[in-house]
């Protein structure tokens, strides 16, 4: 086994402190004394390092939800001009809390149509891979859990297991309702997959890395910069990703109740909405790194604030997209993922390629120079394909279903 | 006294009972949902046993393709058929038959596979060959000897400090890359013609369908 | 009461439409006629009642005093309009009266996650089955406004045909919020009133008049 | 502003159309014998002269000896309106007219609710079933000898 968690500076304390050092893993022991364990209980001591960190960042990661969604909630509310949840607490801080022991203490109802295995696996099967997924994030210089050298492949991987949450739901809930969100939601999440691991691959080409720690190294200029095109897909394709507005039909609540969650009740509904709100972040904390440098700024402060101030400034984006924009239809969504964002991925794709045979290696002005060519290439094509489709104003002909056409127009002459 | 090893034996095991267990649930369980459901799970569960063998790149790949994409569609395609929960009756004795001489021949492939193969690495790791173990700590670099076969592995001293920090099989990725496009181009790209014509021909049936199936 | 024989019905069976849902009908009819005839009583006002020996036993209060603050500050609202006073309740959602203050602008359309249902206007006994329907789809602990004239009493079609004499003749009602339709500041302070009554129930207690 | 042709302007149309289906008009109405409404709708809605594409409303009333409907169409081409009565039956028992579905879509609901509420029936609409009460209602509470 490799010892490269051992990089990670909370990894190397906890375990030095509490392994042998005679072990060679950590010469020079810990920072308060080493060896509270005798020789030979190393695994012992590797347990609890992982217990640990594994209990921080799960912990960290539904602390920090709680604080997401009110912080969602006030800006929704300042964004359509009304106040936001501000009585419980100062500034309403404790409405979340009051939301998780009220969700916790609700009556958990399991229809009775409803396969029970597979109903209660569901919202296991949302909030555990974003859990994992916030594993690889790197929160600051040197503060991340696992740096693993094929991160961004992980971190896609994990997210990918998430979309089994939604039909999973769906079938184990047996409710119509339930059923079309579940539809809708694989339709939505199959059709973005593709174009957000494209516009992703530019980014990897110029990093020549799939490590998260490694691509923010290499962010000299930020990947928004020199990847406008990828930025941009990514963005909307994680934003779909999340099923968050406009692409929130698969629990469109005008129309399908509450799409794949209706007949979810209690704590189990609580898990779905903590674990949507935890993929926002995961989404961006993902942009905040592969986009945005990550914690690299200036010196005037830390690392983690910059991470912090990047991470805050996606997370407005996408909570001013959902206050800004109306659902779509299911069939506007899936054209549009793959016939406008596939393509630009697949140009973003092209132009990076080239452009990285040009510069291998490239140095800060070579970044600067690809920022240039590439944010031609995006305005091109996103005009060119601005070509294709309906013209401002435009509206596609409403289809007839042909049954209806010969009994619909009776005594119309 | 366990040694750290002895973990991995455990997590080992208990992967590979998870994915056999997951396996054998797909067969035997009536509902095509939950089937299906099992069937993801033994992906993950064979993506652990990457993990293990420290081929963190195909792990990804695995869960990112057979679990996240096909896996959905094959849940996919079991909701849109009826009678799902009801299973399906048998398809009487040469089925079976057929079936089980099936099973045997894989059973008897993957054994013939799994006898003959050079199980060179982890083997002599563990059986204590000092090369293999230097190469897998890092001190020395893996490389195929190009006079002898018979010798897997020679030392070649590692240049690259991270390199030699971190051991030779951190970077998969890289291989992974270089064998596909350089050794086993042909097979690649075969492999994705194939797919493509699945594509067009999978394409050809629905719109015949839609069509009346007069296209 | 003058009894009607209903007048025989001519039937178009020819029509596939007509074939689909008579029978449908006639079933939702016969459920309707007979809620109607049934639910002539009204269900008690659900009650406060503090067992005697929990009053004073400081671990089941506190308890209990958290369980309350976090049921009250976080009550889902269930989104369902009736009539009239349902514009009323969605002006309390909108930014002047901002029912979002209590944290309260989740606003629920399924039943199984909602706690508080805001009996929004008339009820007609053709909507009576559907209300008890939702109500019976809540999750405990759940909660009832009836907001308007309409809900508490029938209003002004007190003693119509069609009309429910007040909907805790279906559901136990826990707040009547009295006026035709009420202003959002009238439901809000029926909604405060609500928030004081919930921080008074007990784990051991239950509100009386549930079934 | 929309021209409301007045009941002796209707009456001429509709003679025009189907002779001797008028049996009067008032000022601001013409009535129709029941029986040939059918053929008096079809050609106020196919006639250009006539050209009522639109029906605005369906209206029954209770006269205690006898039941009226009432039709109210516009033409959007003429942007003129006219309003047609009919007479259901001499007396109380089973007021029947013929339905104008066939003609306008738009009257379905409308006759539907006249059926639910008045107990008027209309000869040839295809659904005819009850639509603001339930199905098993005793009576019809828009008539005027309704008592609860």
């Amino acid at each position: 086994m490799t010892d490269g968690f051992l990089d990670n500076a909370f990894f190397r304390n906890i375990y030095c402190n509490l392994a042998s050092s005679g072990s060679d893993r950590c010469a020079g022991g810990g920072p308060f004394g080493d060896g509270l364990l005798p020789p030979g209980w190393e695994w012992l001591a590797f347990l609890v390092t992982a217990f640990v960190t594994v209990f921080v960042v799960v912990n960290g990661a539904l602390m920090a939800v709680n604080l997401y969604i009110w912080g969602e909630r006030r800006l929704l509310g300042r964004l359509q001009g009304r106040l936001g949840p501000n009585r419980w607490g100062p500034f309403g801080l404790l409405t979340p809390i009051a939301d998780l022991i009220k969700v916790l203490s609700k009556e958990d109802i399991v229809p009775a149509a409803a396969d029970r295995l597979v109903y209660s696996l569901a919202p296991v099967l949302l909030v555990v891979p974003v859990l994992l997924a916030f594993a690889v994030i790197p929160f600051g210089s040197s503060t991340w859990a696992a740096n693993l050298n094929v991160g961004v492949l992980y971190l896609i991987a994990v997210l990918s297991v998430e979309s089994f949450a939604p039909i999973t739901a769906a079938w184990g809930s047996q409710n119509r309702y339930a059923m079309f969100g579940g539809l809708r939601a694989v339709a939505l999440l199959v059709s973005y997959e593709l174009p957000l691991v494209l516009s992703l691959i530019g980014v990897l080409m110029i990093a020549g890395s799939l490590s998260l720690v490694d691509i923010v190294n290499a962010q000299d200029v930020p990947f928004a910069l020199v990847q406008p095109l990828g930025f941009l897909v990514f963005l909307i394709g994680s934003v779909a990703e999340i099923q968050r507005a406009p692409f929130d039909l698969s629990e469109a609540e005008s129309e399908l109740v509450g799409g794949y969650h209706t007949d979810y009740s209690g704590i189990r509904w609580g898990l779905f909405q903590a674990g949507e709100f935890m993929s926002t972040m995961v989404s961006g904390a993902i942009i905040a790194t592969v986009f945005l440098s990550g914690w690299r700024g200036f010196d005037f402060l830390p690392s983690h604030a910059w991470f912090f101030i990047k991470f805050a400034g996606v997370l407005f984006v996408m909570t001013w997209i959902r206050a800004t924009l109306p659902r779509l239809r299911i069939d506007q969504i899936t054209s549009f993922a793959w016939k406008g964002l596939l393509p630009l991925a697949a140009v973003n794709l092209l132009a990076s390629a080239v452009l990285s045979l040009i510069w291998p290696r490239p140095s800060v002005g070579e970044l600067w120079a690809m920022a240039a060519v590439n944010v031609v290439v995006a305005a091109a094509a996103i005009y060119v394909l601005g070509q294709f489709g309906p013209k401002p104003g435009e509206r596609p002909r409403p289809a007839v279903a042909p049954a209806l056409g010969a009994t619909g127009r009776e005594g119309a002459a | 006294m366990i040694e750290r090893s002895a973990i991995i034996d455990i997590v080992f095991w208990a992967v590979a009972a998870l994915a056999i267990a997951a396996s054998v649930m797909v067969v035997t369980v009536r509902d095509v949902f939950k089937a299906s459901l099992f069937l993801a799970g033994s992906f993950v569960a064979a993506a652990g046993l990457y993990v293990l063998l420290r081929a963190e790149f195909l792990a990804a790949v695995q869960v990112l393709i057979y679990v996240g994409a096909i896996s959905i569609l094959i849940v996919f395609t079991v909701m849109l058929v009826r009678q799902v929960s009801g299973g399906n009756r048998s398809g009487g004795p040469f089925f079976a038959i057929a079936g089980g001489v099936a099973a045997v021949l894989v059973a008897l492939a993957i054994s013939y596979a799994a006898v003959n193969s050079k199980w060179s690495d982890l083997d002599r790791a563990a059986a204590g060959d000092e090369r293999v173990a230097a190469a897998l700590t890092g001190e020395y670099q893996a490389q195929q000897s190009p006079g002898n076969p018979d010798v897997d592995l020679v030392k070649v001293p590692i240049d690259d400090p991270e390199k030699a920090r971190h051991g030779v099989f951190e970077r998969t990725t890289n291989q992974l890359g270089t064998m596909f496009i350089r050794d086993y181009v042909l097979a690649f790209e075969i492999i994705s013609i194939v797919l493509l014509a699945a594509l067009i021909g999978a394409l050809a049936i629905a719109r015949g369908a839609r069509d009346g199936g007069t296209s | 009461m003058v009894e009607h024989e209903p007048i025989a019905l001519t039937p178009t069976p020819d029509n596939p439409l007509f074939r689909q849902t008579y029978e449908l009908d006639r079933s939702e009819g016969a459920v309707i006629n007979q809620m109607r005839a049934t639910h002539i009583e009204q269900f008690p006002d659900p009650l406060i009642e503090v067992p005697a020996e929990f009053r004073r036993s400081i671990f089941v209060g506190s308890i209990d005093a958290l369980l309350n603050w976090g049921r009250k500050s976080s009550v889902f609202p269930l989104m369902m309009g009736l009539a009239c006073c349902s514009f009323e309740m969605i002006a309390s959602a909108m930014s002047r009266w901002d029912l979002s203050r209590f944290g309260m602008e989740v606003f629920r359309a399924s039943p199984r996650q909602a706690d508080l249902m805001i009996v929004s206007g008339t009820v007609t006994w053709k909507m009576a089955p559907v209300v008890r329907r939702l109500y019976d789809q809540m999750a405990e602990p759940r909660w009832v406004i009836s907001q308007g004239v309409c809900a508490t009493s029938g209003g002004p079609y007190y003693e119509s045909y069609s009309v429910v004499p007040g909907v805790n003749k279906i559901i136990p009602v826990d707040v009547y919020v009295p006026g035709c339709p009420p202003r959002p500041d009238a439901l809000i302070y029926g909604i405060m009133q609500l928030h004081e009554k919930i921080k008074r129930y007990s784990l051991a207690g239950r509100a009386a008049g549930r079934e | 502003m929309t021209i409301v042709l007045g009941g002796e302007q209707v009456a001429s149309v509709i003679e025009a159309i189907t002779p001797g289906s008028v049996t009067g008009h008032d000022s601001s109405a013409a009535w129709v014998r029941a029986e040939t409404w059918p053929a008096v709708a079809r050609g106020l809605h196919d006639r250009p002269e006539a050209d009522f594409k639109f029906l605005n409303s369906v209206t029954g009333v209770d006269y205690i000896d006898h039941f009226v409907i009432v039709y109210h169409l516009t033409s959007l081409g003429h942007n003129h309106s006219a309003v047609i009565k009919i007479r259901c039956g001499e007396a109380r028992e089973d007021p029947v007219v013929p339905s104008a579905v066939p003609v306008w879509r738009g009257a379905d609901l409308q006759e539907r609710e006249v059926y639910d509420l008045m107990g008027i029936r209309f000869e040839g609409h295809p659904n005819l079933k009850r639509v603001m009460l339930w199905e098993g209602f005793p009576g019809h509470p828009h008539r005027k000898d309704f008592l609860r």
